[in-house]
């Protein structure tokens, strides 16, 4: 249970194209934000590359990507939870008759 | 961090040794996701209810400082990840020169917020409280406030997480220069190196939302 | 049934579907109550120990099928009642058709001010002293038509407010800076007790409002009062001489409007002013010069008055008018900014009668 | 049987080490346990007593002795020093942190130093929530709804602040417990075979470890809007109060899920040992804590029906409430059927599980009352809803924490209580308790609303009752702690394994030492295994 598995070691390299893509995809959200495509899908593609870039870097600047499987397991729970914790209120307050001040 | 015990023929862990850490330090990040988690649910239903008042007020925000900003967070992630390979590979000179740019980049960070944008909102008065944030009440553009509360509190938290980030790496960047880390044991580097990686993860969504909404 | 005494008095048309809602989780969470201590009874006289017998107890240690069972009986009795839940809620929630009346209740730190769309206007205030509060104190703050619904709009000058009235199942918090809507329908006339539900302050238990369900003919009488009269005679009398008032007969009724209109007009200043004060002020400010939430009006004419911020004022008509329309601009050293606004609740002839009361008060 | 008294004296235990240094830059769990304990027993009394005084108050109408704004602030603090000093570290941080090492085989949690930490930050945010009594005392609710609360100035800065520290000390002593749960379990020891309260406390540390972030977040802007003036909640500046409930529920249903669990699994622990009997559907009690710690993230909106929510939201947040009752319902089936051809003894942990059981029950099904969108607008801020929650929290929580205190007093300190005093005591708890609190349930549904400091005359009586109940329960627990402390040093010896448990605490002496085990055990059976010797 506690067998000190050798620790993949992530070479520079990785690192270094990952860092690229990062930077390309930084540039890409920019550029993308200058075109008006309504205002539902100009959040969720402003939403899905951060998701990407994030997950480039948690798998692996994070080494989530060498981790055992509980890891993966463990992680989703908090996501579950963020999720809830920003839709419900979004199903709430857009239902309102009269959001904050009628 | 790992005295360990031994008696008769057993191995045993007085601690839970470098897996236990990290388990450790991803549940801690857990607690960092929920935190700033709650933030972004009063931005995401203020979005939703101010979504033009937003539009409008993202324009006072220097697009060209976040981007700078961003670049920069993002090497400095790359630094510390080379930096935990430097530990891991016993290359003791590399490790402290990681070390030191992760730091020098994460203070840039820091200049840039506190030194450069914050000082130009200050002046303008869109603080909380400011003259042009009351300005905007009276006028009913409540939105535009919100905006300014919201960028106030997350990039402030934010900037917050940098700083205790930078405070911690400093005492790894001390420890290394008196050579404890090895390749047998460099448990602390990767594990703020974690911290410092959540802390880059953040600003990456708080990037777009902020200085990019249209 | 006897223990239908339970509740409170059904008053309202969509009470009944609470109260079956009510009644069927009751039943049902009876029957697992008695089930569960039934057995922990019988088990533990059944299975008690005797004495020496040290032999451990029988190696039973699961058994899936009744597992499954009663995982799946509660969560089908559980729907059942969620669906008499939403039954109940879907009567409360959305209206059949829209209501002909619409009162607008605005909550404030401890006390009710109801306006009708004509301008008629009704406050309640606070009971500060130590006796308890009996139904006399409940001073009426809407009267509704018995039989027809009536829809409120709820909004709240400072904190969060609840407008409960247990007798109509109806509750929902005034919340500043937005209007929430309630209705109900009172199913026949009578008094019913309103109360605060949602904690605001120090006097959050002693906000007492009555709601007045009339009876059609007497309800006519009421919409068809002018708001200004109604204002200074209805507005201000017990609950029992607003009955004798509506209950007089037609010409009875106007030979009263008109002594009333004397009556008023014979009246000086000061006494009018006084009698609006003491619905609306005397809960802050004392005639006497004891001390209260806001400074006392015994000798305040004329006098100096120390600011907060240290600058000196003659407290002469301008200012008493002003503290009473904008109370935040200038503030006593020593007291707290809490006083609410009565912009457009007073009429000017109505400040002017306080102004010459708080004169009369040397 | 001298010499095996003198030998047991001489034996070395973690309570030896007698200067004040060692007790309080200890690393060893079970001392830190122990601070935990007295300190939120402290606490207990403190809270206890706040609700006496305005209990008192409540017994006739009108104005007995206090004031309506000192009556407000008794009923803050009553509740702010309860739930977040006394329920909710008494029964994880308490005993979870003396037991589940020893239960899981392990010498100490996973990071010694970071639990001193969390005990000294748990000491420091309740130093400060005292404190804040001289910045002026709060008199906002345990609940902090604004806008009510947003214009205060320090004094509200100061508590969110106390109570941010105490949520950093439980999210440490959370993560801190599911590392120690996941690597430091004895070789052998299999999930299957962990004891029930190590389950409990696992799914407990989850929520905890998963919600008190939200409550740091939701403080944090409560004390912004009160210095800053930030205007998230402030309908003047746009902001909107009914976000704050939102994000103040959002930890504070789950927060009364971290109360109740840790009961569960000391009660699945009594209910087995004091019948001498495997428990019942060991795998469905364990999945259904965990099922009720994720369950419980996603009801939040029940403690909001009236409060401004749009309709969809109401009948989402009730559908979901209902599902939070079926894993329940399994828990107390199964501790039912514990019961079944046992060989039940009366000893005083043994009461107060069965007193838990039928007491959580009542609890529990008034619970179905309050997540029905039709009863709940009826009965929603009234006499009820502080009926429900007191039966779940004193009523459950507590009873299985005096449960628990006795059933593993002899292992803390190797000494006995004394059973006929305990069992008086649990005598006045049971019967006062149902006295103070069952006519709530009647108050509320005749709607009488909470937090009132003077009521009318026709809710007289029963106010009355329950004052008497009150001051029962009041003796009742003065009796319990007296004979805890009587015990903890003039108890006569108790031997290592006084109830025949199995699970891993009764195999070591008691006192345990101070490194708990000689030797990490192997472990083959089970922790319920009572028929193998």
């Amino acid at each position: 249970m506690k067998n000190e598995h050798k620790e993949h070691i992530v070479t520079p390299p990785v690192y270094i194209a990952v860092a690229l893509a990062l930077y390309v995809l930084t540039v890409v959200t920019v550029w993308v934000a200058g075109i008006d495509l309504g205002k539902v899908l100009n959040t969720t593609i402003a939403l899905l590359i951060a998701s990407f870039k994030a997950s480039l870097v948690a798998l692996f600047f994070m080494h989530l990507k060498y981790e055992s499987k509980l890891l993966w397991f463990m992680i989703l729970i908090p996501l579950i939870l963020l999720v809830i914790l920003l839709a419900l209120p979004i199903i709430d307050v857009i239902n309102r008759a009269g959001y904050f001040g009628m | 961090m790992e005295q360990v015990l031994k008696s008769h023929h057993e191995v045993e862990e007085k601690h839970a040794g470098l897996e236990g850490a990290k388990m450790g330090m991803w549940l801690f990040l857990f607690t960092e996701l929920l935190l700033f988690g709650g933030l972004f649910a009063a931005y995401a239903v203020f979005h939703t209810v101010y979504s033009k008042d937003f539009e409008i007020a993202h324009h006072h925000l220097d697009r060209v400082i976040g981007f700078i900003n961003t670049l920069v967070l993002i090497t400095s992630s790359l630094t510390m990840a080379l930096a935990v390979w430097s530990a891991q590979t016993n290359r003791r000179g590399l490790l402290n020169l990681f070390l030191f740019l992760t730091i020098l980049l994460g203070t840039t960070f820091l200049v840039v917020k506190l030194a450069v944008e914050w000082p130009v909102k200050f002046a303008e008065g869109l603080y909380p409280g400011g003259k042009e944030f009351n300005h905007l009440l009276q006028e009913g553009h409540k939105g535009q406030a919100i905006f300014f509360s919201l960028y106030f509190m997350l990039t402030g938290l934010h900037g917050l997480h940098v700083l205790v980030g930078v405070i911690v790496l400093l005492g790894i960047l001390f420890l290394a220069l008196r050579n404890t880390f090895s390749s047998e044991y460099y448990g602390p580097v990767e594990v703020s190196g974690l911290y410092w990686h959540l802390v880059d993860l953040i600003w990456i969504y708080l990037f777009p939302l902020f200085y990019l909404i249209k | 049934m006897w223990i239908s005494a339970l509740l409170p008095e059904r008053a309202s048309d969509y009470a009944v579907h609470v109260d079956t809602a009510f009644w069927i989780t009751f039943f049902l969470s009876l029957i697992f109550f008695v089930i569960i201590n039934f057995a922990i009874l019988v088990f533990i006289i059944k299975y008690r120990r005797r004495k020496g017998d040290e032999e451990p107890g029988a190696p039973i240690s699961h058994n899936t099928p009744l597992e499954i069972v009663w995982t799946i009986i509660p969560t089908i009795l559980i729907f059942v009642i969620f669906w008499f839940g939403f039954k109940a809620y879907a009567e409360i929630k959305w209206m059949r058709e829209k209501p002909k009346y619409e009162i607008r209740i605005t909550a404030r730190q401890w006390g009710w001010t109801a306006e009708y769309s004509d301008g008629k206007k009704l406050i309640t205030g606070t009971i500060k002293d130590d006796r308890f509060i009996t139904t006399k104190d409940f001073q009426p703050i809407i009267f509704v038509p018995a039989g027809e619904p009536v829809q409120l709009v709820l909004t709240s000058q400072d904190v969060i407010h609840s407008f409960y009235v247990p007798e109509f199942r109806v509750k929902y918090d005034a919340i500043p800076g937005r209007y929430t809507k309630i209705w109900f329908q009172a199913k026949k006339p009578g008094e019913y007790e309103v109360f605060c539900t949602e904690y605001c302050g120090a006097w959050h238990s002693r906000m007492p409002a009555k709601v007045l369900a009339l009876p059609p003919k007497q309800f006519e009488r009421f919409l068809k009062l002018p708001p200004d009269k109604f204002n200074n005679t209805l507005a201000n009398m017990p609950i029992d001489s607003i009955y004798a008032v509506l209950n007089l007969s037609d010409e009875e009724f106007e030979k009263w409007s008109g002594a009333q209109e004397k009556l008023l007009l014979a009246m000086s200043p000061a006494e009018r002013g006084k009698l609006i004060s003491q619905r609306l002020c005397q809960s802050c400010h004392s005639f006497d010069g004891s001390q209260g939430i806001g400074p006392t009006w015994k000798g305040l004419f004329g006098s100096e008055r120390i600011l907060a911020d240290g600058k000196r004022v003659l407290a002469d008509e301008n200012y008493i008018r002003e503290s009473i329309l904008q109370p935040g601009e200038k503030i006593v050293k020593g007291f707290q900014p809490v006083m609410p606004s009565f912009q457009g609740q007073l009429s000017e002839e109505q400040i002017s009668d306080i102004i010459e009361f708080i004169k009369s008060l040397k | 049987m001298e010499a095996k008294l003198q030998e047991i004296e001489k034996r070395k235990t973690y309570l030896d080490e007698k200067s004040l240094k060692s007790w309080l830059f200890t690393l060893d769990h079970k001392r830190i346990g122990l601070m935990y304990l007295f300190t939120s027993l402290v606490f207990f009394l403190v809270g206890g007593l706040f609700a006496i005084i305005f209990r008192t108050e409540l017994a006739f109408p009108g104005k007995q002795f206090i004031s309506p704004e000192v009556h407000n602030i008794l009923f803050t603090l009553h509740g702010a020093l309860l739930i977040f000093l006394v329920i909710i570290p008494l029964i994880p941080s308490a005993l979870g942190n003396f037991f589940l090492p020893i239960m899981v085989g392990a010498r100490d949690v996973a990071f010694p130093r970071i639990n001193l930490l969390s005990y000294w930050l748990f000491f420091t945010g309740a130093v400060l929530l005292l404190l804040s009594l001289l910045f002026g005392p709060i008199d906002t609710g345990w609940t902090f709804y604004t806008p009510y609360s947003a214009n205060k100035g320090l004094n509200v800065f100061i508590v969110s602040l106390a109570i941010f520290i105490l949520g950093m000390s439980s999210i440490l002593t959370g993560m801190n417990f599911i590392v120690t749960v996941h690597k430091l379990r004895a070789p052998g020891l299999t999930w299957g075979k962990l004891p029930l309260f190590v389950w409990a406390i696992y799914a407990t540390s989850l929520v905890q470890l998963l919600a008190t972030p939200v409550l740091g977040i939701t403080l944090l802007l409560l004390g912004m809007e009160n210095l800053l003036g930030i205007g998230f909640f402030d309908p003047a500046k746009g902001g909107d109060p009914v976000l704050f409930q939102h994000l103040f529920w959002f930890y504070s249903h789950p927060a009364v899920y971290i109360m109740i669990l840790p009961a569960f699994g000391v009660i699945s622990e009594l209910v087995s040992v004091h019948s001498r009997k495997p428990i019942f559907g060991y795998w469905f009690i364990a999945a259904s804590s965990l099922a009720i710690a994720f369950i419980g993230f996603i009801v939040w909106g029940h403690h909001m029906f009236v409060a401004g929510m749009s309709p969809i939201a109401d009948i989402i947040f009730s559908f979901l409430t209902y599902f939070v009752a079926v894993p329940t319902a399994v828990k107390i089936f199964n501790w039912t059927a514990t019961l079944y051809k046992g060989k039940i003894s009366f000893t005083t942990p043994m009461l107060y599980a069965l007193g838990f059981i039928s007491l959580f029950l009542i609890g529990g099904l008034t619970g179905l009352f309050l997540a029905n969108l039709g009863t709940d607008i009826h009965l929603h801020d009234t006499y009820f809803v502080v009926g429900h929650f007191h039966y779940v929290m004193v009523g459950a929580a507590v009873f299985a924490f005096f449960g628990a205190l006795f059933h593993w007093l002899p292992k803390m300190f190797g000494r006995m209580y004394n059973e006929k005093w305990a069992k008086i005591g649990w005598f006045f708890n049971f019967v006062g308790f149902n006295l103070a609190f069952f006519p709530h349930f009647i108050l509320g549904i005749q709607g009488m609303p909470r937090r009132y400091w003077d009521y009318p005359a026709e809710f007289q009586g029963l106010h009355f009752a329950s004052t008497v109940g009150a001051y029962f329960i009041a003796l009742g627990a003065l009796i319990s702690l007296a004979v805890f402390i009587h015990a903890m040093f003039k108890g006569e010896r108790a031997s290592d394994n006084p109830w025949g448990g199995k699970s891993l605490e009764w195999t070591i002496p008691s006192p345990p030492p101070t490194e708990n085990f000689e030797k990490i055990p192997v472990v083959e059976e089970g922790p319920y295994d009572f028929v193998k010797h």
